[in-house]
């Protein structure tokens, strides 16, 4: 799975994008942001932000949206173009 | 018809609204909103940095613009935005709508970009002269703007 | 700064908006309206002529504007209106608000436009095709338009 | 007094300006209306339209807006520009 990271939290996390496989347990966008939770104590902080938005291959997604392995997932602070 | 364009050059906005208006006897009106990038704030403004989603911003503009095509009689819809490095006074982003009704034409203007300064994946780092960076905060107001559209639903 | 131009030629709608933008790095918002001439009645219209009260228009206008400025926080207003003889296409008006914010220009805009249509003494007489002519009626719908203006006070 | 006419009205009327001295009696706009109906049946039918606006030295007016000589008075139906 891809898992793209863009701006704040983009550069909190010193990466812009992941692969990662799919891991046992991981079923939905809220159980996948627990188990980047454990990458470390940046991860911890900086995907703990209730505010942070979700897209599954390129649409806005929730916290309950279901994934497969496929998938490309991105997480992003709110966004602020126009 | 809609027309997306995300991309770092400049737009022609009168080029962008003579499109609009191209030889059509059946537009009775013509919304449009542009935004520029402001140097209001306590430090001197160097630039703005525009960082975006490729594949998916196109995505969330063309949806943006459907959605107000079903919500209103509209002729012709253009948005284009500008993503990379825009200097103090420098074009952002360009809103248009053509109808045949003004009412029709303010209000999908207005619920473009109400809907895209919430959903569209766009990210402003401001660039300070003093050397130091920030990144633009979302603002409520915005999203409180974005409500009014489901509850006139 | 208010500029009010009521003119038989045609205008520049690129150029109206760089007067908007000019140097200026405060602008966040532009906000636009340009109506055209339609041609969508029954009768193939050959073209409109547009009348008006030399010196009131000019100076209604300026109320207009004046109205909108003490009711947002605005930059620059720019109001351009066309007289004479008009083809299906042609343009008739120009609004351009900017302000610091989307919401005030939006505003203003619309609230421009609604006032012009109830309050600048402006008639529309169309030639058609065939020979035959026609005032156009003023709408209802304009007059409730601009009273939810009042409404909001 | 200047009276002018404009739009639809004008044509009406056949004309677009008339200059009259303001008549002992004639104090406001309804009176002024009442006045030029008087002038023959095209003026009373024309200018019986409830809809008609009238402005005052080039500001807009109501049926009670008092009239001086050196007025210039301005009578149309609903404006139909933008």
């Amino acid at each position: 799975m891809k898992i793209l990271f863009f701006g704040n939290l983009r550069e909190q996390l010193g990466t812009g994008e992941i692969e990662l496989p799919l891991a046992p347990g991981t079923n939905n966008i809220a159980e996948l942001l627990e188990a980047l939770k454990q990458r470390g104590s940046e991860w911890q902080q900086a995907l703990s932000a209730g505010s942070l938005l979700c897209a599954v291959n390129q649409t806005m997604a929730t916290r309950d949206t279901l994934l497969e392995d496929s998938d490309e997932v991105a997480l992003f602070p709110p966004v602020t173009g126009g | 018809m809609i027309t997306i364009a995300v991309q770092a050059a400049d737009f022609d906005t009168g080029q962008e609204i003579r499109q609009l208006q191209a030889d059509r006897t059946d537009v009775g009106g013509i919304a449009i909103f542009t935004g520029q990038v402001r140097d209001t704030g306590d430090k001197p403004l160097g630039f703005m940095h525009l960082e975006h989603y490729p594949g998916m911003t196109e995505a969330s503009l063309q949806q943006t613009a459907e959605q107000a095509a079903q919500r209103w009689p509209l002729i012709d819809i253009r948005i284009v935005h500008r993503i990379g490095d825009l200097l103090p006074g420098d074009q952002i982003v360009f809103v248009g709508v053509s109808s045949i009704h003004r009412e029709a034409a303010f209000n999908a203007c207005e619920f473009i970009m109400d809907h895209l300064k919430t959903h569209a994946p766009f990210w402003k780092k401001e660039y300070y002269r003093d050397g130091s960076t920030q990144w633009v905060e979302a603002k409520n107001t915005d999203q409180q703007r974005n409500a009014r559209w489901d509850q006139h639903n």
